[in-house]
Formats: structure tokens, C-alpha cells, sequence
């Protein structure tokens, strides 16, 4: 089933630039949930047979990335009432620019290291370099506290994609605990967010800045 | 040194001193063509002054008259530091030179403190001229020393003043004239002070003994005078020839010192007060006169 | 035998003060106990130094200890000795002081924390001089370091103790970082952190750093001029006692640091010995300057502990050029003279400093021109303060002199060595020794004159009071100290001995040893000359006495030029007796004076006020503090709050190794 | 064995979450912590070897992390009911139960033989210390919180991208991958140079996020500013040394790889550049807890300095983090007093803590001139090692930078910790209740003597261990 890798992966690539391009909070939201399928079902394609662990991997990581997260993110901007705006500190187009350029980078950055044969030809890599650098992309130029949680949901996508390379090296325990900690990871960041929402009345991250060196 | 010698040494330590200051009387009064006061007027005076009462202010304590008392004592002791006519002075030791120069530094240390024991700002004014006019001297000769201390490599003050100099009479004259220069400071006469002046303000020496009187006084006018007497023999024993004769010697320096006297008063004659401010620049010009003369020798 | 007894006197001045804490606020049993233990650790502490200098060989004792790098060296020879007895010595001293100047009655709130603080003080001090590894040796040098901060800010309500005690622990730190370096230095040089060194090769570029940073380290906490910065405030601030411990021994640590240090490298190069000599000789000028321009005692008695540094520099300059041109006469005359002047400057500047406190005590203020008149109700701490000041201008017969006479015949030594850089060295110091003497000279009348002397010029001064036994004992012993050395130098001869020896053993080693002090300086003959100049003032206050008892005598008022109504306020200040001084060294001192313009006939009331800044520290480090923390300030924008920032720096700095790589 | 080590508090954690009184669970923490403490020096002293193959091993390393955090926890452990009981107005449900839990994650982190499941227990700390954090549950700590949760997470994001790297190194070697330690130190000559460069940057930084070297540093003075003293105390003392230790695992990777040059260089530009931020930032802080957590950075930055350096700097700075937890623990436990005692944080309202709270002022300063290095405290020793290590090496530029900034630190933070303590109070008595309980001032004693005795004496078995573990990096080194 190697084939059906690198279809995948340029779908999750162009979700990253989705999730950068989009001016709704919500799109962001559902391209990050939709990665997240795309990735579950990319660790049994990875795998080449069905046996029982890529698949119980695979539904947890559709059951948490694509279904759970998003639930989590989706709740916590309705209790805000916020605008649906994303509200970037860059324009979209620029955004859309970082975005390719972080996607270069990241095939460069992915030729220069020496790869292991089996990944020579293989988009994994840089899919997933360019997965955690949009990550970044959002994380850093998006004002609203959930449209960073998505950049950080997208940033571990992107070493999800990485983590697919090896799954000899990761023993089911210890993917399950990786998986495990996002969600619990995520869902602390989800209740902190209400928090935040009743206090400051607000998602802006940018009236969170009582805490400085004046 | 013979006994002889330590005697005479002794008698003429205490009994020439006041001369001078005739002497430097009678070359001013000859200057501006008086008869002026007798030679020996100084004795007399401090004779005179030995038996009369006196009054004493009541701010003052002990250190009063500690003045007068530590100034001859230290007076005494440096006059016993250097040869006079002698290859030898009474008393020396390697680095003689020192305690020379640090005993005029004690006997000031109460002749000032005794000023300011009266409270009068007028003593007090004195007595800060003195001390600050002092901090120039007091490298001056030792700068003026150090050449010597070079050339004859020693530091005692009976080997130093015994040498005999050969073909440095550059530095020679360069030490003379700045120890001359500290010899007018160090006894307050013109161009530093004015012994003679009645104006307290322009006074350095005699305003600070204003209110000494009687015996004190002249126990002040005497260790005044000592103290010229032992700076000149200073200058006179680097400045005068040595006969080879022993006692040519102790001539040549009974005739230097009443030399010396003559040229201070016509110094006295001849020059204006300088400016107290201008004081600090004669000496520093002292100070850079012994320098260079150690660079001449040393290079 | 000795070493254990010194051991013994460390351990009960560390724990003097303890007891104290157990006892109640107001209790005077802590004091009591205190003030045995230090004197009864002090009396065994110089008597084991004492059995020390006269033992065979210097005690030694080694164990080891569970720290990396760290053992247990300890040895008492001839320099550690020299510099332990002025310490036990004046901390005893300073601690019977402060049973009545400090006394725990009045003092409830602080005494208890000053008396922990003083033992501690004294112990490291006398731990940090007896270590020979160069753990033992920081960790004694910062136990002494922090507890005299302690004792110095133990009035930490007042505003200006807080400030000086911050520039002091600034500049104590500072110091310690430097004696990091060199000691790491060390380590790196001979492989071991022991102190006793081989002899070190002085050529190399480390032999070089570690003199740099010896001269910076140990001339911070000397006071060494231009690092002399935290001296001023903190003796000034200290109580009397604690700054009689500072100044007299505590500063002491730093010469005996670089004197140590010195020790360790054979050849020294020549310019050692010259930039020390320079260094010395700036300190000392300057140092006194300063002191003449201030108008608070304790302070002017600080700047006063500068210009001393300044000498003792001086000698070990001459000390280091004697060694590096291999000259034994030389070195043993300088090194012996700055040793000795560490002995005496600690007795005489002890003695001043208790003096000054008894003033402060009995008028409450530091205040020169406030005082006035104190001789005639405080009689016996004036007769200590006039030989303290006697003594410390270099006067003979006092101890003063004698350490000056030896740097002096050092100087002339080394004018009248053929190596031209050697001979100017002792060209320029000679004079300015001279007049860093006339300079003191002035600066210790204007004090003695000023304070003691004339009239009362306030209230306070008026209602003064003497000094009690407790106060006055250890003033009477410190002054008797300074009249014994300066009368009977030969005493000390066997103590600098010791001490030469210790510093350049390669000269025993070759065979001929060190030559004697004795016959390169005439101490006998000092002797002589003291006790001629006290026969013949005695003869003369004898006749002075005799006339004017003969002749008729009267009372009146000071002349005064036949002023009839003086006031005491019309009496010569402080401020104007160093008015000349100060203006001829005004490019220095930078003064600053609010005099008032008088333009009428009948002028109207005008003040008179006259301020010099420590020029150092408020013209030169403090505004440079502020630029410098102007420039952090500038970088607080990095930290403003905004969380994707923030993630940015992580990005960046994950970008940029990548690219380093 | 190693199970039990983790199971105890997680058992504690459990039962406080299930106690109803508020009053009785308070007492759950210092139980956790005895008896976690009880257990892990029975460990020790067995000194039980286990299968190197096994996932949960007690290495010489784990030993000294293990044993250092468990001391410090329950020294900390102690002061919680006390503190706690001056808080009855907040539920403690959720702090005592996670802070039971984050000390079995820290124990988790010194077991873990693999590093996927070391980074696990690494994420489950950060997760179970954000509640804590959020005690107080002011503005200020949720603001606190939320960038200590984004930025942490993403850092140990990164550590887990890093692992990966590392992984994949071992990959592209044609080996079977693996992310056992032992494994990797087996085999590391064949790991691929390039990735495993790329692994440690990435590991380094992720991981030195979470220690908060700077300029990841940012969320540290937010977190320790606002979060309750002793969490501060925790996260200082425990949390960035549990995170220090994952680094060091990594670079032990890099140095049977004969590439440790590369890692080093990294970590001596970092270290050195943590220094100086910290010190820059120290200048004229008025929050003094704010302070303590740029102290904390400035000390990161020594840590992996010391480790930059080799040699002797290995044994430093291993012993350096020792004192440093113990440091912060007096620092951050005094601080916590002075800031109840005065109901503020800054220097402009706090002033003359000598005078209100003496103990706790008096710890304070003490602790402030144990942490700068002032000998007779133990971190005098650790940096003293250090600088020797790059002095015996001729890093003199280094050495004398690291001297500098320690200088800097020292002004900047004595003008904060002096204005704090000494003076006189400047509001009236009684804005604060008196924080001189038993229960607050014993374990701020207990550091205390802990620095102390540390600078004094390093105990003979802690000495073999530290070397034991610095010679695991480096065999030919030498230490005084």
C-alpha cells in the first residue's frame, strides 16, 4: 500500500496551507481535523498489512485527532461567542507565503540530511518538516488562544508523520502514552481557555500580556 | 669626631642661631639704609622675653604649651643630625636624613596644633598656611637629599654632607638653590612670609604665635632661628668648598652661615612677599629643580 | 602546641557572639560572655603565634576533607603570624569597646546580631590568614567578607547604611570573582589548589593574569585607590569598633593576599615592583586628599586607611623589585616596612578609629565643624587621639616612623641601584612619601585641632562626656603599643624576620639567606634618637615650666588681635583650614561649594556649604551603573508579554543552531 | 522495585483526590513523599542493578535524581499542609493530587531507560503541573499558566521531534531502531552524524525549553511569579533538573558517538548566553520571585556550561545542580513568606522583611548569598569546579565571561534581595498573617542546612555517585 502515501501526504500538505489561508476560525478547526484522519489512516497505509496494532493506532489517532481535539477546540469557541475571524498578525497572503516558503525549506532541509533508502523518494519527510513548521506559522502569527492550540495540534501532526518512519523504535505503549498526553494536553489547554474566556471576556492572546518586564 | 669637636659642634648649635637673625636685621636695615638694631638684638630680646610673665588664654590646654616646648626639642635633635664643621655630626645613622626631615614634621605638628588651641581664627589661619605650604617643602627636600643621597651612595647625612663632589656641579647648584628655596619656606621668610609684617591676614609663622608670650615666645624665637641655623648649615655644608683642615672647616662654615645670613636678607631686601597663592608654585619649581637634578646624575 | 591554640582562639571568636542570642534582649550577660570568650581566644591566639614565629619550623597540620579540590592545609609561618597578632590583638581590643560603646542596654534591638557578626568577622579573618588551600582560603576570605557586611549595616534602618553596605558587598564580590580567577589560575598552573607553591615561573602569559588579577582582587579589599570606592561609606557607617576591626585588620587581608601572592613567583618581572610602586604612591596621594577635604571624622579616617594601603603597596613595590633584580637588602627593607606598617597602621588607626567613637559617642555626631573644645572634658581620649595622629603622620618617636624610616631606606636602596627603571622607582617614591607625610600632617592637625581643641563650637560638644574605663582601656593599650614600637623597634625585628624569610625562601635555600634587618637599619640608634627627643621635650617643658612659674602669670582670653567678644563660631572650621589644600588639588576632588555672593554694604544671613563627592564612585561608577542599566533596560521590550513571541524565540533559535551547525 | 518507586505516590495521589476532608488530605502530600523517600533510599541502599534490557533502571544517574528529587520533595512536602492550612479558602483537591502526580511523573522521568517513554513522563509532568500553577486562580495565573502550558508544550513538542531525529539516526544505519538508552549507547558509532546533530539541536532545544535556558526561558518568570512558593520551589529545584537530566541523557548518546565536541560547543554558547539574559534581566527587578526565576535561568545556564566544558566541569555541574535545587527550595520557601508576610511581591511595598518576618528574611538572604556562590555554601563549590574545568582547559575567554555574568547577577539581584530584607517596614503590621509556623520555617532550614553542609562537606557516598555518573561521560577526565 506504499503508494497511497504520497497522495496522502500532499493532502495533508494542502491542508497546512488551508488551515494558513483560511479567515475562519472554524475551517482551521476542521483542517486540522481532517489531517488528523488523514493521518490515521496513513499509519496503517505506512504499515503495508492490516494487523492489529496499526489499526488500533490508526482509530486513536482518528478517534482523538480527528474527532476529540476538534470537539474539544469547536466547544470551547462557542462558550467564547467569539468572532469567527481568525484575526492573523499577517495577512493571509503572507501567511500563505511563509507557508511555502517553510514547505521549501523543509524539502531542502529534508535532502540535506541522508536518508535511509526506504525514504529516499518518499514525501514523509518533508511532509512532515513542512507540517511543523505551519505549526509554527500559526502558533506565531495568529492572535486568538484556539487558533494556536490548532497550530499546536498541526505541529504534532507533523511529528506524527515523522513518527510513522519508526515504527519499529516506538513500542505501542509509549505511542499510546504520546497520544494520550496530547489529549490530555489539549483538553488542560481547553480548560484553562474557559477560564481565560470568563476572566478576560476575551481569546486575544494579546490582552494576556499583564505578565511582562515593563 | 673628638671630643673637641662634639663641644664646639654643641656650643655653636646653641648659641649662633640667633646671630642670624641679626645678621639678616642688619642686612635689611643696611639695604634700606638704616643703622638698624644691634647684632646681638635677637639675644636680647629672647633674654627679655625669658623673664617676663605671661598671659595665658583660658580656651587653651596643655597642647598650648606643648607648642613651643616640642619645637625646640625637635630643633635641638636635628641640629645634632648634622655635621657642621666636622667630617661627622653627633649623632648619625644610615637613613639620618629621615628622622631630619620628620622632626621638622613633629615640631609643626604642635606648633600648629598649638595655633589652634587658642580658637582664634586668625591662629587657625596661620596654622593651615604653614601645613599646606609644608606638603610642597617636605618633597622638595627630599628630592634635594635623594641627589645626594646618589651621588655619595649613602643616607646618612654625615657621609652625604661629607663627600666631596666632583664635576656634578650641575646637579650641584640645581640642589643648592632648591634647598635654598625650602630653607625661605621652612623659616617663613620673604618671599613666603614676612616676618617683619604687622597685617595678621598676610602672616604665616607670627600669626600663629600670637598668643604665646613670655617665656614661650621666646623659646619660639629661638627655635625659629635654630631652625634656620640648621636648614643653612644644609646648604651651606653642600654649597661651601672643604678647606682639608679640620678646623678650616668649622671656619668655613661659621663664615657660610653668616654668608648664608647676608643673602637671605638681601633676598628679604631686594624681593616682595609673593602672593599666598603663588606659594605652592615656588616650591613645586623647587621640587622639579631636585628632580632634574636626580635625572642628571642617575642617567 | 601553637597551632592548636590558635584553632582554639578561631573557634571561640566564631562563637562568641552565640550565647549572647540565648540570653534576653535587654541582658548583659551576652556581652559578658562575649567579650571573655574573644579576649580569652585572643590571649591564646597570640600566644600560639607568638610560640609560632619562635617555633623551629612553622606549624603545619593537614587532614583531609570530603570536597573536591578541598583539604584541610593549615600553617602559621612568618606572614601568616605577622598578620594574626594585630588581629586577635584589636579584636580583643574592639570588643572590650563595645561593652560600653555598643553596650547591649542601649542597643537591644541590634547588639546581639553586631556581636555574632563581629566573632564571626574576627574568625574568618584569622581562619582565612592561617588556610593554605585555596578553598579553606575563600571560603575564610568570604566568611570574613560577609560577616563584616553584617556588622557594618548593623543600623540597616538607616538609608545610608543600606547604600554603603550595598557598595561594599558589590565591591567584595567583585573582589572574591577576581580570587576565583586567580585561584583557578593556580590550579591551572601547578595542578593543585595548595597555596604552598612551588616556585612559579613569572614569564608566562598566566603568571602575568595572575598578578592583574591579584593586584585587582586583593586591591579592591585593600582599598587600593581607584578600588578604594566602598571603603569611605562603610568605615564611616560601621560602628566605631567594627571599623577599628575594618580598618585596621580587615583591609590588611588584601595586602596580605597580594603579598602572599607575590610570594609565589621567584623572578618577579621589574615592572611588578613599578606598577606597585605607582599604584602605591597614587593611593597615598590621593588617598590623603581626599581625607583632608571630607568634614566627617570617620569618613576622613577612612580615606586616611587609602593613603596607608598606599604606603604598605609602596614598600611590598620595592619589596617585589628587590626580588626581581636580585637585591636581598632591598627586598627585606621594603617588605619589612610595608609589614611593619601594617602592624602599626592597624594599632594607630585602631586607636584613631575607637577615638572617634568615643567622640561620636559622647556628642553623637561625626560632624567635624559640630565639635570642638573636647580636650579639656575628654582629656584622656584626646592625649590617645593626639598620639594616634601623631603616629600615623610618621612622627617619631612613634611607631609610624620606624616603617616609614625602613620604606625610606628602601627607596634609597633602590635609587642607588644601577638599573635605571629601579633607581627612578625609588625617585618618585621618596618625595611622594615625603609628602603624602606633610599631607597627613596637615589633614591629622585640622582633626585634632578642630575637635579637640579651641571652643565648643555646639551644644553637644559642650555637654560631652569622657570616655569610661571600657572605652578608654583599649585606646590606653593601643597607644602604648605605638609609643613602644616606635621607642624599641628591635622587638619587632625578630616578627619581620620571620616574615622575609617566609616570603623569599629561595634566598635561605641558596645558602646565604636573607641579610638581617638590624644591620641595614639602625634601630638601636632610633632608639637613641626617641628617647634624646622625649629627654629633651621633658627638659624643656622642665624650664618652660620653671619660668613661668618664676615670672608673673595671667589668664584672659584668646588675643585675638584684640577681637573683645569671640564666639566660638568665629573659630577656624575644618573646612576652611583645608580650604587651600583642597583648592589646589580642586582638579581631583572635584568639590563642589555653595558659597554665598556678598553684594551689600550690611549683608544679609548667608550658609556656607562645601561638599566633595567620593570622586570615584559618584562621578565615575555610579553614572556608569546607570548607563549600563539603561542599556539592560532596553532589552526588557524582548519580554513584553506576548505569548507568540515568545514561541517565536523558540523557532528562531531552533532555525538558527540548525543553520550553525 | 522501580514500580513501587512510582506506584506510592501515584497510590497517595489517588487516596488525597478520594479523601473528602480538606484537613486530612493536606497530610497526604508529606505522606506520599515519606514514604516515596523511604522506599528510594532503601533502593539506593540496596543498590539493586536490574536488567540493562529493561525499560524502568535505576542508572548512576537516575540514582542521583532519583535521590536529589525525592529529598527535595519532601523537604517541600512539609511545608505544603502548612502553607495549605494559611489557604483554607481555595479547595486543595486538585493541587494535592497533582502534585502527588507530578512527583511520580519526575520519578518516571529518572527510571526511564526509554526515551519515548522518558518523554511521556517529561509531558505528563508540565500537564500535571499547570493545575498547579493555577492554584490561586487570579487573572495573573491563568495568564501565567496558559503561556507556561503553550510554551512548555511545544518545547517538549520539539523533544519529541528531537527523540524521533534520534531515532531515525539509528534507522538510517540499517539498524533496528530502538530508543532504549543502553541500545543506543551500544551502538552509537554507527548512528548517522547528520541526524543525530539535527537530534540533539532539536532534543536541546525542545528539552531546554522546559529547563528554560535562554531565550526559551520566557514562561519561567510568568509561571514562577505567580505560581504558590513551593510549586516555585518544585519546578526550580525538581523540574528543570528532571529536564537537565534528559539532556544529559542525550549528550551521553552524543559522547559514545565521539561527537560530543559538537554538543558541547552548542551547550557552552547556550550556557553562557542563558547567563548573560538572566543577568540582564535581574537589573533593577522589582518582583523579587520574578527574580528567583531568572536566578533559575541564569543557573540552567550554568548546568549545561559546566557540562559544555568537560572535564571537571562534568562533576561540577552534576553537584551543582544538587545545590541549586536545594537553593531554590530555601529561596523560593522564604519568598513565598515574605510575599503572604507583606501581600506583595515588589520591592516598592516590601521592605524590612528582617524586621516582620525574621526567619524568613533572614533565609532569604542567606539563600541569596548561597546562590550567588558565596563560600561556605555549596554552589560556591559546583562553580568553583566549573570554572576550574575551563580554566584547566584554557577556555579563559569562557571562564572569565562566566565570572562576568556571575558578577552581574550579583548586583542585579542584590539590589532586589537588600531592599527586601533590610529596612523598615514600610506598610503598617498586619497586612499579612505571621508565616513563622513550624511548618513553613522547617524546610526552608532543612535547604538551608543542605547548601551549607554541601559546601562543607560532599558526603562520601554522594561524591562516588557524582563521580560514578561523571565518568559515565567522559572516563578520562579528571577530577580534584
Amino acid at each position: 500500500m506504499w503508494h497511497l502515501t504520497d497522495p496522502l501526504l500532499v493532502i495533508v500538505l494542502l491542508l497546512n496551507f488551508f488551515a494558513l489561508g483560511t479567515s475562519r476560525l472554524r475551517a482551521v478547526i476542521g483542517a486540522t481535523a481532517t489531517q488528523g484522519v488523514v493521518l490515521g489512516v496513513l499509519a496503517v497505509v505506512v504499515e503495508g498489512h492490516w494487523s492489529l496494532r496499526p489499526v488500533l493506532i490508526a482509530a486513536g489517532a482518528i478517534g482523538i485527532k480527528g474527532i476529540l481535539i476538534p470537539q474539544l477546540l469547536i466547544r470551547a469557541m462557542r462558550e467564547a461567542t467569539i468572532r469567527r475571524e481568525v484575526e492573523p498578525f499577517i495577512g493571509y497572503v503572507s501567511s500563505l507565503l511563509t507557508g511555502a516558503a517553510a514547505t521549501g525549506l523543509a524539502i531542502v532541509f529534508a535532502n540535506t540530511l541522508p536518508l535511509a533508502p526506504e525514504h529516499v523518494n518518499s514525501l514523509l519527510l518533508p511532509a512532515s518538516f513542512a507540517t511543523v513548521l505551519t505549526g509554527f506559522i500559526v502558533l506565531t502569527t495568529r492572535r486568538k488562544a484556539i487558533n494556536q492550540v490548532a497550530g499546536y495540534v498541526l505541529l504534532e501532526n507533523g511529528i506524527y508523520i515523522m513518527g510513522l518512519t519508526l515504527v519499529e523504535a516506538l513500542p505501542f505503549l509509549v505511542e499510546v502514552g504520546i497520544l494520550l498526553d496530547l489529549f490530555v494536553g489539549i483538553f488542560v489547554m481547553g480548560i484553562i481557555l474557559s477560564h481565560i474566556n470568563r476572566e478576560f471576556a476575551s481569546l486575544d492572546t494579546t490582552r494576556l500580556s499583564s505578565l511582562k518586564e515593563e | 669626631m673628638s671630643i673637641l669637636q662634639s663641644l664646639v659642634h654643641v656650643l655653636l648649635a646653641c648659641t649662633m642661631p640667633p646671630l642670624l637673625l641679626g645678621v639678616i636685621g642688619k642686612t635689611k636695615a643696611a639695604f634700606a639704609g638704616r643703622v638698624g638694631a644691634p647684632l646681638l638684638q635677637p639675644y636680647y630680646d629672647i633674654a627679655k622675653l625669658m623673664r617676663k610673665g605671661s598671659v595665658v588664654s583660658r580656651t587653651t590646654t596643655w597642647v598650648f604649651r606643648a607648642g613651643p616646648v616640642v619645637g625646640v626639642a625637635t630643633g635641638l635633635l636635628a641640629v645634632a643630625l648634622v655635621p657642621l664643621g666636622g667630617e661627622q655630626a653627633l649623632f648619625s645613622f644610615p637613613g639620618d636624613l629621615v628622622l631630619f626631615a620628620y622632626l621638622f614634621g613633629l615640631g609643626r605638628f604642635f606648633t600648629v596644633l598649638a595655633a589652634l588651641d587658642t580658637g582664634s581664627a586668625f591662629e587657625g589661619m596661620g596654622g593651615a598656611r604653614e601645613a599646606t605650604f609644608s606638603c610642597f617643602a617636605e618633597p622638595a627636600l627630599f628630592l634635594g637629599l635623594l641627589v645626594l643621597v646618589k651621588r655619595s651612595a649613602s643616607t646618612s647625612l654625615s657621609t652625604m654632607l661629607g663627600a666631596h663632589w666632583h664635576g656634578e656641579a650641575a646637579s650641584l647648584v640645581l640642589v643648592v638653590v632648591s634647598l635654598f628655596i625650602v630653607l625661605l619656606a621652612e623659616t617663613c621668610r620673604i618671599p613666603f612670609d614676612d616676618p617683619n609684617t604687622h597685617l595678621e591676614l598676610t602672616m604665616i609663622h607670627e600669626v600663629m604665635v600670637l598668643d604665646h608670650s613670655g617665656p614661650a615666645l621666646g623659646i619660639i624665637h629661638y627655635s625659629a632661628s635654630l631652625k634656620l641655623f640648621v636648614l643653612g648649615a644644609l646648604v651651606v655644608r653642600i654649597a661651601a668648598p672643604r678647606t682639608g683642615n679640620v678646623w678650616g672647616d668649622w671656619g668655613v662654615l661659621v663664615g657660610g652661615m653668616l654668608g648664608l645670613a647676608l643673602l637671605v636678607g638681601a633676598v628679604e631686601s631686594m624681593m616682595a612677599r609673593l602672593r599666598l597663592r603663588q606659594v605652592p608654585s615656588l616650591l613645586v619649581a623647587a621640587c622639579l629643580l631636585s628632580a632634574f637634578g636626580i635625572v642628571l646624575i642617575a642617567r | 602546641m601553637s597551632l592548636p591554640l590558635v584553632l582554639m582562639a578561631i573557634a571561640l571568636l566564631s562563637l562568641s557572639g552565640f550565647p549572647g542570642l540565648f540570653a534576653s534582649r535587654t541582658s548583659a550577660v551576652g556581652e559578658r560572655v562575649a567579650v571573655g570568650m574573644v579576649v580569652v581566644g585572643a590571649i591564646g591566639g597570640l600566644t600560639g603565634t607568638f610560640l609560632a614565629v619562635f617555633a623551629q619550623k612553622p606549624p603545619h597540620l593537614e587532614l583531609p576533607w570530603q570536597i573536591p579540590g578541598g583539604a584541610i592545609v593549615l600553617e602559621v609561618d612568618g606572614i601568616s603570624a605577622l598578620f594574626l597578632m594585630p588581629t586577635f590583638l584589636i579584636s580583643a581590643l574592639g570588643s572590650v569597646y563595645g561593652l560600653e560603646y555598643w553596650a547591649q542596654a542601649k542597643h537591644a534591638e541590634n547588639g546581639r546580631k553586631l556581636r555574632v557578626f563581629y566573632g564571626l568577622l574576627a574568625a574568618g579573618l584569622c581562619s582565612l590568614l592561617i588556610a593554605r588551600n585555596t578553598i579553606l582560603f575563600l571560603a575564610g576570605w568570604e566568611i570574613m567578607a560577609l560577616a563584616a557586611f553584617f556588622a557594618l549595616t548593623t543600623e540597616d534602618h538607616d538609608p545610608a547604611v543600606r547604600e554603603s553596605g550595598f557598595v561594599y558587598l558589590v565591591a567584595t564580590r567583585l573582589s572574591t570573582l577576581c580570587l576565583f580567577a586567580l585561584f583557578a589560575l593556580l590550579h591551572a598552573v601547578q595542578g593543585t589548589f595548595a597555596f604552598t607553591a612551588p616556585a612559579l615561573d613569572a614569564t608566562t602569559p598566566q603568571a602575568t593574569a595572575m598578578f592583574l588579577l591579584a593586584l585587582v582582587g586583593f586591591g579592591l579589599k585593600a582599598g587600593l585607590m581607584p578600588l578604594h570606592v566602598w571603603l569611605p561609606g562603610a568605615h564611616a557607617n560601621a560602628p566605631s569598633h567594627v571599623s577599628a576591626l575594618m580598618s585596621g585588620v580587615l583591609i590588611k587581608m588584601g595586602v596580605y593576599g597580594l603579598v602572599r601572592v607575590c610570594s609565589f613567583f621567584v623572578h618577579p618581572p621589574v615592572w611588578w615592583g613599578v606598577v606597585l610602586v605607582v599604584l602605591g604612591a597614587v593611593s597615598g596621594v590621593f588617598g590623603v586628599v581626599f581625607a583632608i577635604a571630607q568634614h566627617d571624622i570617620k569618613r576622613l579616617l577612612a580615606y586616611h586607611s587609602v593613603e596607608n594601603i598606599g604606603i604598605i603597596v609602596m614598600g611590598l613595590g620595592f619589596a617585589v623589585l628587590g626580588r626581581a633584580v636580585g637585591e636581598p637588602s632591598l627586598l627585606v627593607l621594603g617588605l619589612a616596612g610595608a609589614l611593619l606598617h601594617v602592624w602599626n597602621h592597624g594599632l594607630f588607626k585602631a586607636l584613631l578609629f575607637l577615638g572617634a567613637g568615643s567622640v561620636v559617642h559622647a556628642t553623637g555626631t561625626r560632624e567635624m565643624d559640630r565639635l570642638g573644645g573636647l580636650a579639656k572634658v575628654m582629656p584622656k581620649t584626646t592625649l590617645g587621639f593626639v598620639i594616634g595622629a601623631a603616629a600615623i603622620c610618621g612622627l617619631p618617636p612613634l611607631n609610624g616612623f620606624v616603617s616609614e624610616l625602613f620604606i625610606y631606606l628602601g627607596m634609597f636602596q633602590s635609587v642607588l641601584h644601577r638599573d635605571s627603571a629601579v633607581s627612578m622607582a625609588g625617585a618618585f617614591g621618596a618625595p611622594a612619601l615625603a609628602l603624602i607625610g606633610a599631607l597627613a600632617l596637615t589633614c591629622f592637625v585640622k582633626v585634632v585641632g578642630v575637635v579637640f581643641l579651641g571652643e565648643p563650637r555646639t551644644q553637644a560638644a559642650r555637654e560631652a562626656h569622657e570616655a569610661g574605663a571600657a572605652m578608654s582601656v583599649p585606646m590606653g593599650v593601643l597607644g602604648l603599643l605605638c609609643a613602644t614600637i616606635g621607642l624599641a623597634p628591635v622587638l619587632v625585628v625578630p616578627f619581620l624576620e620571620r616574615a622575609t624569610e617566609a616570603f623569599a625562601p629561595e634566598f635561605s635555600h641558596a645558602g646565604q639567606g636573607l641579610p638581617a634587618l638590624a644591620p641595614l637599619a639602625p634601630l638601636a640608634l632610633v632608639s637613641v634618637a626617641g628617647v634624646v627627643l622625649l629627654a629633651l621635650i621633658g627638659a624643656g617643658s622642665a624650664l618652660l615650666g620653671a619660668r613661668m612659674k618664676r615670672s608673673p602669670q595671667g589668664t584672659s582670653n584668646t588675643w585675638d588681635c584684640g577681637y573683645a567678644a569671640p564666639s566660638p563660631t568665629m573659630q577656624y572650621t575644618a573646612s576652611s583650614f583645608a580650604d587651600m589644600v583642597v583648592r589646589l588639588f580642586g582638579w581631583a576632588l572635584r568639590s563642589r561649594v555653595h558659597a554665598p555672593r556678598i553684594k551689600e554694604l550690611f549683608a544679609p544671613v548667608a550658609h556656607f556649604k562645601s561638599h566633595t563627592p567620593e570622586v570615584v564612585l559618584d562621578l565615575l561608577v555610579v553614572p556608569a551603573a546607570r548607563t549600563l542599566r539603561r542599556i539592560f533596560h532596553w532589552f526588557r521590550w524582548l519580554q513584553r508579554g506576548q505569548v507568540h513571541l515568545y514561541l517565536l524565540y523558540v523557532v528562531a533559535t531552533l532555525v538558527l543552531l540548525m543553520f550553525w551547525r | 522495585m522501580a514500580l513501587a518507586l512510582i506506584v506510592a505516590p501515584l497510590a497517595f495521589a489517588l487516596l488525597a483526590f478520594l479523601v473528602p476532608s480538606e484537613r486530612i488530605r493536606i497530610w497526604c502530600v508529606p505522606g506520599g513523599a515519606a514514604t516515596h523517600l523511604g522506599l528510594v533510599l532503601w533502593v539506593l541502599h540496596r543498590g539493586e542493578a536490574g536488567d540493562p534490557g529493561a525499560w524502568l533502571l535505576l542508572d548512576p544517574l537516575g540514582k542521583l535524581m532519583l535521590g536529589f528529587a525525592s529529598v527535595l520533595f519532601f523537604i517541600c512536602s512539609i511545608y505544603v499542609p502548612g502553607y495549605l492550612a494559611l489557604r483554607r479558602d481555595r479547595p486543595n483537591r486538585v493541587f494535592v493530587s497533582c502534585l502527588l502526580l507530578f512527583h511520580a511523573m519526575l520519578t518516571l522521568i529518572t527510571l526511564s531507560q526509554h526515551l519515548g517513554l522518558m518523554w511521556v513522563a517529561i509531558e505528563a509532568t508540565t500537564l500535571a503541573s499547570a493545575p498547579l500553577l493555577y492554584f490561586n486562580k487570579t487573572p495573573r495565573s491563568l495568564e501565567a499558566t496558559w503561556k507556561y502550558l503553550l510554551v512548555g508544550s511545544v518545547g517538549i513538542a520539539l523533544a519529541l521531534l528531537g527523540t524521533f531525529f534520534l531515532a531515525y539516526a539509528g534507522l538510517r544505519a540499517g539498524h533496528h531502531p530502538s530508543l532504549l538508552l543502553a541500545n543506543l549507547v551500544r551502538d552509537a558509532r554507527q548512528l548517522s552524524p547528520p541526524w543525530l546533530h539535527a537530534a540533539f539541536i532539536v532534543l536541546f532545544v525542545g528539552y531546554g525549553t522546559k529547563m528554560g535556558l535562554a531565550p526559551m526561558h520566557t514562561w519561567k518568570p510568568d509561571a514562577y511569579g505567580e505560581a504558590p512558593g513551593v510549586v516555585g520551589a518544585l519546578l526550580a529545584g525538581g523540574l528543570t533538573s528532571a529536564a537537565f537530566m534528559a539532556i544529559l541523557r542525550f549528550y551521553r548518546i552524543c559522547v559514545a558517538a565521539e561527537d560530543g565536541a559538537f554538543a558541547r560547543s552548542l551547550m557552552v554558547t547556550m550556557g553562557l548566553l542563558s547567563m548573560a539574559v538572566a543577568g540582564v534581566f535581574m537589573a533593577r527587578q522589582r518582583d523579587f520571585k520574578r527574580m528567583l526565576a531568572y536566578s533559575s535561568v541564569e543557573h540552567m545556564g550554568i548546568l549545561v556550561l559546566g557540562i559544555g566544558l568537560g572535564g571537571a566541569g562534568v562533576f561540577g555541574s552534576l553537584l551543582h545542580m544538587v545545590n541549586n535545587g536545594f537553593a531554590k527550595g530555601v529561596l523560593f520557601l522564604s519568598a513565598a513568606n515574605i510575599h503572604r508576610a507583606f501581600g506583595s511581591k515588589v520591592t516598592n511595598d516590601v521592605s524590612g522583611a528582617l524586621q516582620r518576618v525574621p526567619v524568613s528574611g533572614a533565609m532569604f538572604l542567606a539563600g541569596f548569598f548561597a546562590i550567588t556562590g558565596s563560600p561556605p555554601f555549596g554552589p560556591f563549590i559546583s562553580e568553583f569546579t566549573i570554572l576550574n574545568a575551563a580554566f584547566s582547559n584554557g577556555r579563559y575567554v569562557v571562564g572569565g565571561l562566566f565570572l562576568l555574568f556571575l558578577a552581574v547577577v550579583f548586583v542585579g539581584m542584590g539590589t532586589t534581595v537588600l531592599s527586601v530584607v533590610f529596612g523598615k517596614p514600610r506598610t503598617v503590621e498586619g497586612t499579612g498573617e505571621l508565616a513563622n509556623g513550624f511548618l513553613t520555617i522547617a524546610p526552608m532550614a532543612a535547604c538551608l542546612s543542605i547548601v551549607l553542609l554541601l559546601g562543607l562537606y560532599v558526603p562520601a557516598p554522594l561524591d562516588r555517585l557524582l563521580r560514578e555518573v561523571a565518568a559515565s561521560f567522559d572516563s578520562t577526565q579528571v577530577v580534584p
